[in-house]
């Protein structure tokens, strides 16, 4: 399954309900949740941790809006638009944790 | 594949709009069907003919337009989120159509995918 | 037309009640699916399990009090109806607190059912 | 004591509104002027006469004309916002008037107190 | 001053911002954010901290449309509009914590 | 008319750019109360603190890239510009990640400051 977050984990409760409830699967940052793939936000250990269970991709067209293109942690794969799409149509079924 | 979609934040306002269209092109460009994009509560200002943004900003509601012109894209507003935020069929902008929440189930059971964009 | 296909919905609900729509529209979409002959089912999760609160009075805010209808579910066959048991516990919440019968489940095991489904409504 | 107050947020979608109006109310039984309620943001699409709730549901526009009328309000509609949205003359509501950002910086200098409701 | 806050604090980070940032003075919780002042909510022990450096108050009606008005944790006010009102005019400025 | 009264505006930056209006939505607020003469002090906050980070690219998701307009801000006199000390910590940035000049302070500053303003305006 895939999960896709958009909001700021310094901000919301999102991006950690999705870890919590999530039974592994794939993980997709866009717009404000970028951050939390980057080098240094307090979010970086509670990520990192989550790379074991699994695959956790940020979306490049947001962390370049946002000044973040170079500091994206290791283990995260940046996609683009495309690459969403088929992240969408690999996984049997998605949803937004809004 | 079959991708439908659905939108609960106006424009400019939240980043979904932008972010679903951006989608949804980069779907059509790799050959997928939008089988239908849903504008759900605040989503349906997405729709109003008389926005007008400055002339060095991007233009969401024409940008839709031209979208579903260019591919045939079913464009559908919720008939009950657009009267409690005054859209109407007489501020409604070219390639959208008025209709009620079963259309955004059917797409749900005719879509292979369902991908909501929201705040 | 999609006559005769039966699918897995599932509606997300993690906003609290009357600050924003979402709870309200989320019943509305529920009720829709369930007109379709849809496989429905509810998952109150975060501060979603606030929507299911015995006893809202709303005239003071001057808002409808919607909270009825949760009641009025199982007259549509809508019965999947499942509570994050952290997030009630974290709310200082009991199940004698609900307006409805749900099944209480811990978030791991609602994480699993999640996987099971077709499409996955989040409000 | 002369307060303002600014909206964000669109009606229904959001509590921001409601509370703003029922603040403005009591602000108003007890004697305190309303120096001006300034639209930004999505809270310009409070202005919609297009607007047409369910009948068993609050009308958030009309009560805001209403209450204009009633106490010689001041209801301004930022005016890049509002073009953002699709809103202006032609389907403003009655009491509302469109002007721009320095109608809500003037009321934070001519009012003693400037109260926010948002997101 | 008084500061208003609108967010549930298990949701949002406003609530703890406004904590962590204020000087003293009043707070008051309005719409989602009136959840705090309940008894057994997380945030209980955090507000009952505060409750040494601010006033605390929460809007009535919003609890009560919560169905939590039989809930508020000791310490903290409940006000209606008129009061709302009131703590607006008697203190000198104010911030909405958005 | 308010003619000569200055006033302490504080406009309080706490959201990331682009997700949301509000950070383009605050510098329009904070350019017009500048003509008004008033005294006009920035704070970023929390996620605000990100409105100030150099580099950003918005062409990938079609939208204005209008950080360069917090450069500009010192050619309308608006020089009060504070950032919370935490909030930059908790995001990996230092002050030479920042596209301008600012003024670094510990949040229980900023507290105070906020204190002595008249009117607070919050994005």
């Amino acid at each position: 399954m895939l999960h896709i977050v958009n909001k700021s984990s310094l901000e919301r409760n999102t991006l950690e309900s999705c870890l919590r409830v999530a039974n592994g699967g794939a993980i997709l940052l866009i717009e404000d949740a970028v951050y939390a793939a980057t080098r240094g936000n307090e979010a970086e250990a509670k990520l990192r941790d989550a790379l074991s269970r699994f695959k956790v991709y940020a979306l490049g067209p947001d962390l370049d809006a946002r000044g973040m293109g170079d500091r994206v942690m290791e283990g995260v794969t940046t996609v683009d638009y495309g690459g969403f799409v088929d992240l969408v149509t690999e996984h049997k079924n998605c949803q937004s944790w809004l | 594949m079959k991708i439908a979609v659905t939108i609960n934040e106006g424009p400019y306002q939240h980043q979904a709009s932008d972010t679903a269209y951006l989608f949804c092109k980069a779907a059509l460009e790799k050959g997928h069907e939008i089988r239908r994009v849903f504008f759900y509560n605040d989503g349906v200002n997405n729709a109003s003919s008389l926005t007008e943004p400055p002339q060095d900003d991007r233009n969401i509601v024409t940008r839709w337009s031209k979208l579903a012109a260019d591919h045939k894209l079913d464009l559908v507003v919720c008939v009950a989120a657009a009267l409690r935020r005054g859209i109407r069929d007489e501020n409604l902008a070219p390639g959208f159509r008025i209709s009620g929440l079963g259309q955004l189930v059917e797409a749900g059971i005719e879509a292979d995918r369902l991908v909501t964009f929201g705040d | 037309m999609s006559e005769g296909t039966i699918k897995k919905f599932m509606f997300v609900n993690r906003k609290a009640p009357y600050g924003t729509i979402y709870a309200l529209e989320s019943l509305e979409v529920v009720l829709i699916t369930a007109a379709f002959d849809q496989d429905v089912s509810l998952v109150f999760m975060d501060d979603g399990v606030f929507q299911l609160k015995k006893g809202q009075q709303t005239k003071g805010i001057e808002n409808k009090n919607f909270s009825p209808t949760y009641r009025a579910l199982d007259g549509y066959d809508i019965e999947k109806l499942y509570v994050e048991e952290e997030a009630l516990a974290a709310r200082g919440l009991t199940e004698d607190d609900l307006l409805v019968d749900v099944t209480v489940m811990p978030r791991a095991e609602l994480g699993k059912l999640m996987d099971e489904m077709d499409v996955v409504l989040s409000f």
